[in-house]
């Protein structure tokens, strides 16, 4: 019998009389006898604390993918970035953790205003004047991006480049189902799109940057073909990246969207993360989303509100630009301390550490016999694809036995087939293979290694 | 003085000045932006050892940038200092009382914040084999089969991130079933009390809304709904108890003939924790439900997110749910958990898996408390809604008069009528007796609605505070003393000029006039 | 309103009532005590399986009490409000500037905290044998050898818990070395600007004080610390620099006229942030150094602690040292590291170790420095407040005209007497300013003494609010408005009444009056 | 080159230029050159905190007696008692942890509340009226306890009981090198003190509550020893036993000490941990260490402050009560909290699981062959030593790589030739047993079994 409640037996009594009951039972009494759980529910009885967290350690012990015991590789949108033990303890303060939404701004500046200078950091690596604060994940802005494509452009012909990750593309395909948005997937060729030259006209181009297999796109040929079709152009961009090479925003893009997760938030098997969503003025009514706004009190003092509410699903209802309400705020507010801490300087050294080790990685593995760059010729910043002589699941297989957690198997993201990325040999034989500023050399020539002998 | 004044005066602001800390002062607190001083910086790095390269050898000009994007840089002593201070501007349920209805602000265990920041569950990659990751998998697994236990449902996806990607979920698995039966549906059934997110999930879902009213005792008018049923209604979106915290006694009779035009039962689990180990959806009827593990299940609501959505369904929908899912696995030799996609699988809702560490304190919760703490939970928070409602009977108008569940919806339309004093100066004015606001001005439907969730984690004696705190409101207005109009006088900044945050945009710190 | 009222009315206090938050009011805290309710609980303890018996059955009767002792029995939920509360309620670095002269409130990295927090070094048990405990022991000898590096010593004990209990110890070792040599020498001599911990354990060490007044440049007077040398002075107690914020120049002379008489230099090393890799107390001549690593190496203060004080000591002195110690071990074959006593140990002076975590902690921040980071918290420590002391020179007194080290002294006699604003206001208005006070009153031998810190982690631009604020505090005075002796006005309580706390004193809940 | 340093070298320039000098060297003009330090200290050069960090990890690895691996049956004075995630979440918060000393009283009403909160529930387990806000350790405590009595009494004959904890004992004997206090040790027989019935007057008599062997002393016999001698009676005392067997001071005690580390803090190889200082109103004036009382605001309000500090050394200097300046507050604090978490009911319940548990681990143990009470017939609350038949050390050994940290050896705590409380052969042939409320029963029995093999 464990509990948070705080009311002694006698409480209860008394509060009971004070309401006319004579037991809890009668609180219940206008739900229908016939529909009420008879014997209780079929779950264990309440367990004490430490009973409890003793079993989460040890199940915790029997995940091996650890970033903090095997040498983490995989990347595929969720990476092993620095997370300092100051961003921990700024982001796990009670106050950041245990807020709601900021529905009273008096005494909801904290959250309002790192959320505000959250806003301003997102939108600048976007490169674009407006950023909102915070959706789900990658995919979730993906999909809100897309959404807020169709409704500018008024068309519902959505051309989606392969290189935007897979899951994400399976994401925008899921919902697609509710909005009725006609997806046109375009492929993929040595790593980079093949936008077609006519055909349809779509209302919304997606791209990414760089794409889901690392290789950097030409946007500026997006732009191009988005300008020629009318279309909004949505990027999913990568906004570490965005420390050394142009944003999307200078791109040209009207929709920055990606995944802020590397912003100090941990791999958590793939959640919380942190959806980032930036758009020019123009758009700034179709916003999903909550956007926190500077004004001033009754007394002029400088302060922090949500605004232009009235894109809001509690306003607006089934005329919302979105019907998120719930999203990831105090991963925005964890975001806007790791950024803090990384500055200027810093966000762009952890870029250049990643290229750096991304290149030093590449060169080594591509050395080695049968081992070849999946996307020969692209660019790349911190993750690229190889092909293996054997199955890359295999190969994977092998490496964590020596302590790797390889990298990413591209059939486990894109199927067995293979998908308009990649081929089906591409797929089985495929690694994604991400290095960010937390691995060194030895680590890298000691994976390199491993993978020489996993192979053959 | 000014002979001896050095020519420091900084560009950037004053990073170890703690006015702005509501212990020593009311000013504002300066942005980082302000506190930047261009050359500082706070990060380290790990030693790598590989091989300085030129940016320019490995990444093509066109796609460099100049210049590294500005951002901010500051010590890390300014960092902390400047977040530790707007954290002290922040109210939060660990501070006190925060009885929010519909939102459910209980207090969160710290237990789950330490599950939450295991490494073994907070350094997982979400692309690792499964052998690799055989504990979360049993995690999760466990988590839907307790959350199937509670709603009474077949089987669960934990891949929504929140409440309202949870309907979107349930809306296309609706849509899913209707298409594998041929049929092309048009509309969903919402109640006017309904949250703003089912209407526009609705909408997102490819549907069209059908409002119905609420009859006289805050419950779906059963006319009304039969009148708008017909088989082009793919189904209806229910929150039950609903969001005037009141149990739609005639559930079974919704269920039965929403059943009937060959329409679904969705309920939107928001108010779950009101009948936990009481009643369930799926004994009501229901075909799909969602919950909201951060409002039921006690995982922080971190100032707005994250939150965790999971869908539960009815046996006949299991195909279709979201996959890959996690799952037990028969096979005897290998991996005892593994993942699995059903047969019509919609697909993804999420990047991953879901908000994994937002299931996992859920876990935490659920098994701490076990079935019979859940119970208790539930009576606990009926048992301080309705005592606050009795309470407070004769300082406000009921919007419904009979017993609530987990929260009471009261009115202020008298006191504005006869006072002036508003739900929202109510609401400012509380603030000042300690006390967050409840939720004001929904459900829509309630004039002034002032909606009070109290939550089963108060005590008797705060309760009684926060009845006293209100009574004195409106005794005060009732005595002529309007000054509640200009609350909250003793908070960090006073009433917030939202009208003009709206007329004159400012949502970067890039945008500032000045 | 009275009709509806129920009889709930409760005894114990509302524990979600944030009225004492700053963000929400400016009420008192209730006590824990005042948030009990009898019967209610936090605790949850693990489930064991051992079967039960009756106490009685195991503990003699007389030895049992009849009833619990009482605590406070409250909530998980009013538990967590409460502390975090009165957290609120308490100023700290992280949230700003801190100028607490000789107390180096400084800037504490987290990662310090995070290593403490390892529970590879907090789960291990202080008695285990050294082959289970080698990590921790490689901690505390690397930890030894790097303190002796920096202050220039042959071998340190990490034992001593405080400043204090180092000086303590010190004073023991000085004993210890004259009663080896046959000497039984009486007195100690201290200067006049000594912190007062530093007579007190002159006289837990068994001597007597002999105190030399400082010259009119702020130091040591030689011609008087000459008329009281002679051979019963077992040796001198100095800070160096001094805490008057000077170097002591004539430290040799010292040093030389000290041994001269056959005594030995004690190094109070509090003031040793200062002088990193600068210069170090052993090559001034000092023969026994303590070091308060919660100041110099940033491992936070805790409130008031904990903290550690490490001695170190010359050659000379080393078989005298606190045992048992830990040491890297020759013995190629076994473990690495063990513990040895020196052979003339003085014994223990901690039940266990010394604060082991406090010295993880110290080690970190060493090697996060390095020698090179080291050397600039000095210089930057020393920079900043010879800026301050410049730039206020024309709003205060300095107490010495003679550029300073890492602190500086200034005076407010001139304010005193002109505007009857004294140290004590200018420090209480200075909370009003967003800074926490310097230290007043110390050290004794300056009047109205206000004492400045600025320390190293404060921004040039920290620096300058804080000299904005205490120049308009000054200017304001001489202006004539003297508001100063009513402030702080800003903070949770206003100027508290210390004589009446020692006048009627209430040590604890239960001696309340009411 | 690693730091925490703010300042640019602009702004370093520019203030130089303000004091009117040319170098940062010339800050320290005023320091002899030949005293100067001239190639830089001798130390590694900054390395960056993930680094330091690292290898701070690798060290912690390296310490195989964790409690959270090992089974830890060691007590000896540190426990591994239950520390909840909540004591840790409040206790971590940095409003506690990054404060002085609360010399400004208006912003330090939370860490003066949190010990006046403390110093009431350690006054209660005393079973005093007054208690302290805190010492080093228990060590620390009971020579300031001592140091009282010499003072109260006026005479420096002090009688210790062997039972009290060795190493403490130790402490007293080298700090009474300073104070001159002469230490008579009273030897135990089967556990408890064999008081003398004459010989000298002791100013002060000091046993402890339960002794280190485990065992309840007869604290009314040390009373009326006192009372015969005019001495002041002090007891080191358990503060969890304190939750079921009587306090100390209903025993008579007019000082009360102990070590508080089982409140919250961890086991953190020996410190920082918490000493407790409880006397009677009569010695106030004379109580070492900081005291916070209740006073008000100049407008009424309730408020904190330190007070009767004429008994600091900050004020009194050489005539101070004691040279005591930084404490333990933060441990202070933390015990604030836990017994705060514990409650009326957990502390006696914690005792009682202790009590359980350590008398089923006692029985079994002693009904193994070979293996005998130490000091049979004693009653013991939480600990007790058995006589294994080898050595100790060497089944400890054999324990600790089956995974039990097996319990002190009590060799190791009074040396080989044992002490006034136990013999050479049983300092050989002790192990003292603490058994937590954390112990199951499936861990003691797994102890029981190993010892049996080990001892075999
Ligand atoms: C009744 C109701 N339904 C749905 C939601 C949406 O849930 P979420 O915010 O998790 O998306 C809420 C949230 O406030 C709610 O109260
Ligand atoms: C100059 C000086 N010496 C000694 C001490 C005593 O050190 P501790 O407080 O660590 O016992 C202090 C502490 O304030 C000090 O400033």
């Amino acid at each position: 019998m464990a509990d948070y409640l705080p009311h002694t037996d006698a409480e209860v009594a008394t509060m009971l009389e004070f309401l006319g009951l004579a037991s809890t039972e009668q609180l219940f009494a206008v739900v229908p006898e016939a529909l009420k759980v008879q014997a209780g529910l079929e779950l264990a009885a309440g367990q004490s604390e430490p009973d409890v967290f003793a079993r989460m350690e040890s199940l915790a012990e029997q995940n091996l993918a650890r970033a903090d015991r095997m040498v983490c590789f995989a990347g595929g949108g969720a990476y092993d970035h620095e997370v300092p033990s100051v961003v921990r303890a700024l982001g796990g303060r009670s106050e950041f953790m245990t807020a709601y939404t900021p529905y009273q701004p008096e005494v909801a500046q904290g959250v309002l205003q790192a959320v505000f200078e959250f806003q301003t950091m997102a939108a600048r690596l976007a490169g674009l004047p407006v950023a909102n604060a915070s959706l789900y994940d990658g995919a979730s802005a993906l999909v809100e991006g897309v959404n807020l494509g169709v409704a500018a452009s008024g068309r519902p012909t959505v051309w989606v480049s392969g290189g935007v990750h897979p899951h994400q593309r399976a994401v925008l395909a899921t919902f697609a189902k509710g909005t009725g948005h006609e997806l046109v997937e375009v492929p993929l060729e040595d790593g980079v799109t093949r936008w077609p030259s006519d055909g349809g006209q779509p209302g919304v181009i997606v791209a990414a940057y760089p794409n889901y297999l690392g290789c950097l796109e030409d946007l500026g040929a997006v732009r191009a073909l988005a300008d020629q079709h009318g279309a909004i152009m949505v990027v999913a961009a990568d906004p570490v990246s965005a420390g050394i090479v142009r944003s999307a925003g200078d791109w040209g893009a009207d929709v920055v969207v990606g995944e802020g997760q590397a912003f100090g938030t941990p791999l958590g098997f793939g959640g919380p993360y942190l959806g980032l969503f930036a758009c020019t003025l123009a758009q700034v009514r179709r916003l999903p989303g909550r956007l926190v706004g500077e004004t001033v009190d009754t007394e002029g003092t400088r302060a922090y509100v949500t605004t232009l509410r009235a894109r809001e699903q509690d306003i607006r209802r089934e005329k919302a630009t979105s019907n998120v309400c719930t999203n990831q705020t105090l991963m925005a507010v964890v975001a806007a301390i790791q950024l803090g801490w990384l500055g200027t300087r810093g966000l762009a050294e952890v870029a250049r550490r990643c290229a750096l080790g991304a290149h030093y990685c590449h060169d080594a593995l591509v050395a080695l016999d049968g081992v070849e760059p999946l996307t020969p010729g692209a660019s790349f910043v911190r993750e690229f694809a190889i092909r293996t002589p054997i199955p890359a699941r295999t190969a994977s297989e092998r490496l964590a036995e020596e302590g790797f957690l390889a990298g990413l198997v591209l059939a486990d993201l894109t199927g067995e087939g293979g998908d308009g990325s990649v081929s089906a040999d591409g797929a089985e034989h495929g690694l994604l293979v991400a290095v960010t500023e937390r691995r060194t050399r030895t680590q890298i020539d000691a994976f390199v290694g491993a993978l020489d002998k996993a192979v053959r | 003085m000014s002979e001896t004044r050095s020519d420091v005066i900084p560009r950037a602001a004053a990073g170890g000045r703690a006015t702005s800390a509501p212990i020593m002062g009311r000013a504002a607190e300066p942005t980082i932006f302000e506190l930047s001083e261009s050359g500082r910086s706070s990060y380290q790095l790990r030693t790598t050892g590989i091989p300085e390269r030129s940016l320019a050898d490995l990444i093509p000009g066109d796609h460099l940038r100049p210049e590294a994007p500005p951002l901010a840089e500051v010590s890390e002593r300014d960092l902390v200092a400047h977040f530790t201070r707007l954290s002290a501007r922040q109210f939060s349920v660990d501070l006190g009382a925060y009885p929010l209805g519909s939102c459910t602000m209980k207090y969160n265990p710290k237990v789950c914040d330490a599950v939450a920041g295991l490494a073994g569950l907070a350094q997982v990659h979400p692309g690792a084999p499964a052998h690799l990751v055989q504990g979360w998998l049993e995690i999760l697994v466990d988590l839907e089969a307790a959350l199937c236990e509670i709603t009474g449902m077949a089987a669960a996806t934990l891949q929504p991130a929140a409440g309202a990607a949870g309907e979107l979920t349930g809306l296309l698995l609706m849509r899913a079933w209707h298409d594998a039966n041929g049929e092309q549906r048009r509309r969903v059934i919402i109640p006017d009390s309904a949250h703003g997110t089912n209407p526009a999930s609705v909408t997102l879902g490819g549907y069209e809304v059908t409002t119905v009213p609420s009859d006289e005792r805050g419950c779906v008018d059963m006319a009304a709904l039969r009148s708008v049923l017909d088989t082009d209604v793919a189904g209806i979106m229910l929150t039950n108890p609903n969001t005037l915290g009141l149990f739609e006694e005639d559930i079974a009779e919704v269920a039965e003939a929403v059943h009937e035009v060959g329409g679904l039962l969705y309920y939107d689990g928001a108010n779950l924790n009101a009948i936990l180990g009481v009643v369930r959806p799926g004994d009501m009827g229901f075909d799909i439900v969602h919950m909201n593990l951060h409002k039921t299940f006690a995982t922080p609501h971190g100032g707005g997110g994250p939150g965790a959505g999971p869908v539960a369904v009815s046996e006949r929908l299991v195909d279709f749910l979201p996959g890959p899912k996690p799952a037990r696995l028969d096979d005897e030799s290998g991996d005892r958990f593994g993942w699995i996609t059903p047969p019509r699988s919609i697909g993804r809702v999420h990047g991953w898996h879901g908000n994994a560490l937002v299931l996992a304190r859920a876990l935490t919760y659920i098994e701490v408390h076990g079935a019979d703490g859940l119970r208790r939970v539930a009576e606990r928070a009926v048992l301080n809604a309705n005592w606050i409602r009795r309470r407070l009977a004769g300082s406000f108008d009921v919007a419904y008069d009979r017993p609530c569940m987990h929260e009471v919806v009261f009115s202020a339309s008298a006191l504005r009528k006869d006072e002036g004093i508003k739900a929202l100066d109510v609401a400012k004015r509380l603030l000042e007796e300690g006390f967050h606001s409840p939720t004001v001005y929904f459900p829509l439907i309630v004039d002034e609605a002032l909606m009070i969730e109290p939550t089963e984690t108060e005590s008797p004696q705060t309760l009684e505070a926060l009845a006293d705190a209100l009574e004195r409101i409106v005794a005060e207005a009732r005595s002529g003393d309007h000054s509640a109009t200009e609350a909250p006088r003793t908070t960090p900044v006073r009433r917030v000029d939202e009208a003009r945050a709206a007329r004159t945009l400012v949502p970067t710190f890039d945008a500032r006039g000045d």
